[in-house]
């Protein structure tokens, strides 16, 4: 169990692309010492959630809650976020 | 990042309706002579309605806007702007405030404030605040129009431009 | 001139103390997703005392401002102001309120708000209002230091650029 | 005296010339029919008041709480205005 959750990613969704793939987060598992790109990663959850895959081009991804470019390693323990176009204020 | 922790900012998230009064007492301090605060509320229109008006018939009226945020993302970003705010400009106090849930027409949904002792710093301070808030922050808006639908606001950044927050 | 004399516009001088309740409750309409409110108040250091900061020993503190003003043609001005804005941006509602008489630390001499469908029109328009009442209206503060002394402000105007309604 | 109101000028002083001259409003007489710029009713004011004098320069004419240029003609029943810089807000 221990071993595994550090092997793990957490995904989280919001609004738009969140009602789409119907989930608010998931988790997603690397292998033992696996480095993934934040792109390859997004790639992963559109194999399982095809909903979200038209959204991509327009999400941008926050690793540990920073804004990061696609070519980014996510690495487990790491906390991944999709964003899609922000309409605050 | 350094976060602005001392009295100078205040930065919060809330579902309860945001006080004005609270962030005049805030902002007035004897050091400022000039204070600037934007409101944005939930207006019956929209931007998008107002775009689209051509191709449809009618414009549903927006009833209340419904708001969505990364919260520690979104605070963390939120400090991010005030910091920059007070390196840029010669700044005393900031706010930054955003309310999230369900938000009636009229009603406040984020508040920017910035107190300084010249005016021309304390209005482009604010604008600044207000501008970074709606294209970086982690927050989402959703129409409820008065038909009973509803539709997620289109936001308008552009992820490429904003990618990386070095290039802001 | 046309005066604004509907409920969209709300101009006054007065020398008891200006609500921004009021300013808020005035300018939130359902037309607007965009306020901004621009507060001038007392500052304990003057623009003129930091100027003279380097030929001065000292810098003696402010403690109050005394506003006079030649109130029938302030008013008409402002109301010109406003119209302009009117005019110029595409604006719901806009007020400008000054307060006369003695106004203490920290408390507020002028609120200038604008609510716009879109924020880039209420922050110009509240500049706009803002910049204007601080050129041409008939109103001048007078300093009241911590000492007893006092002095009037020197005013930045330029008279030659404004002696006619018509060069603004 | 209905004659005599006709032919006066009301002139209102504030701030810094109202105290420089000591008083906030005076009238000034006009021969019937004359009308004279505002410029030289600065002038005959100046001669009656001298300590107003060194701020004439930057001072700014308003006739019927409109500003106007010194060589406006004022006339009888006009109320005139000293403006000095302003420094409201």
């Amino acid at each position: 169990m221990g071993d595994k959750k550090l092997q793990s990613v957490q995904v989280l969704l919001f609004s738009v692309i969140r009602e789409q793939a119907g989930i608010d987060s998931t988790t997603l598992q690397l292998d033992p010492g696996e480095a993934v790109s934040a792109g390859l990663l997004l790639e992963r959850l559109a194999a399982t959630y095809p909903a979200i895959r038209p959204m991509l081009p327009l999400v941008r991804i926050a690793v540990n809650r920073e804004y990061v470019p696609r070519e980014h390693m996510v690495q487990a323990g790491d906390e991944v976020a999709l964003i899609t176009p922000v309409s605050g204020g | 990042m350094t976060l602005i922790s001392n009295d100078s900012a205040w930065i919060t998230i809330q579902e309860t309706p945001l006080s004005l009064e609270e962030v005049s007492e805030f902002l007035r301090v004897e050091e400022a002579g000039a204070v600037d605060i934007f409101l944005g509320t939930t207006r019956r229109w929209t931007e998008v309605e107002e775009k689209e008006t051509d191709r449809k018939t009618g414009r549903p009226e927006t009833v209340l806007l419904e708001y969505e945020c990364y919260k520690p993302m979104a605070l963390k970003e939120m400090h991010r702007f005030v910091n920059e705010a007070f390196s840029r400009w010669p700044v005393c106090r900031a706010c930054l405030l955003h309310r999230i849930g369900e938000v009636p027409l009229r009603e406040i949904s984020v508040i920017a404030g910035v107190a300084a002792p010249h005016r021309a710093d304390a209005f482009a301070a604010c604008r600044y605040l207000i501008d970074t808030l709606k294209t970086r922050a982690p927050i989402w808006k959703k129409e409820h129009f008065v038909d009973g639908d509803s539709r997620w606001v289109e936001g308008d950044s552009a992820p490429e431009h904003l990618s990386s927050p070095d290039t802001m």
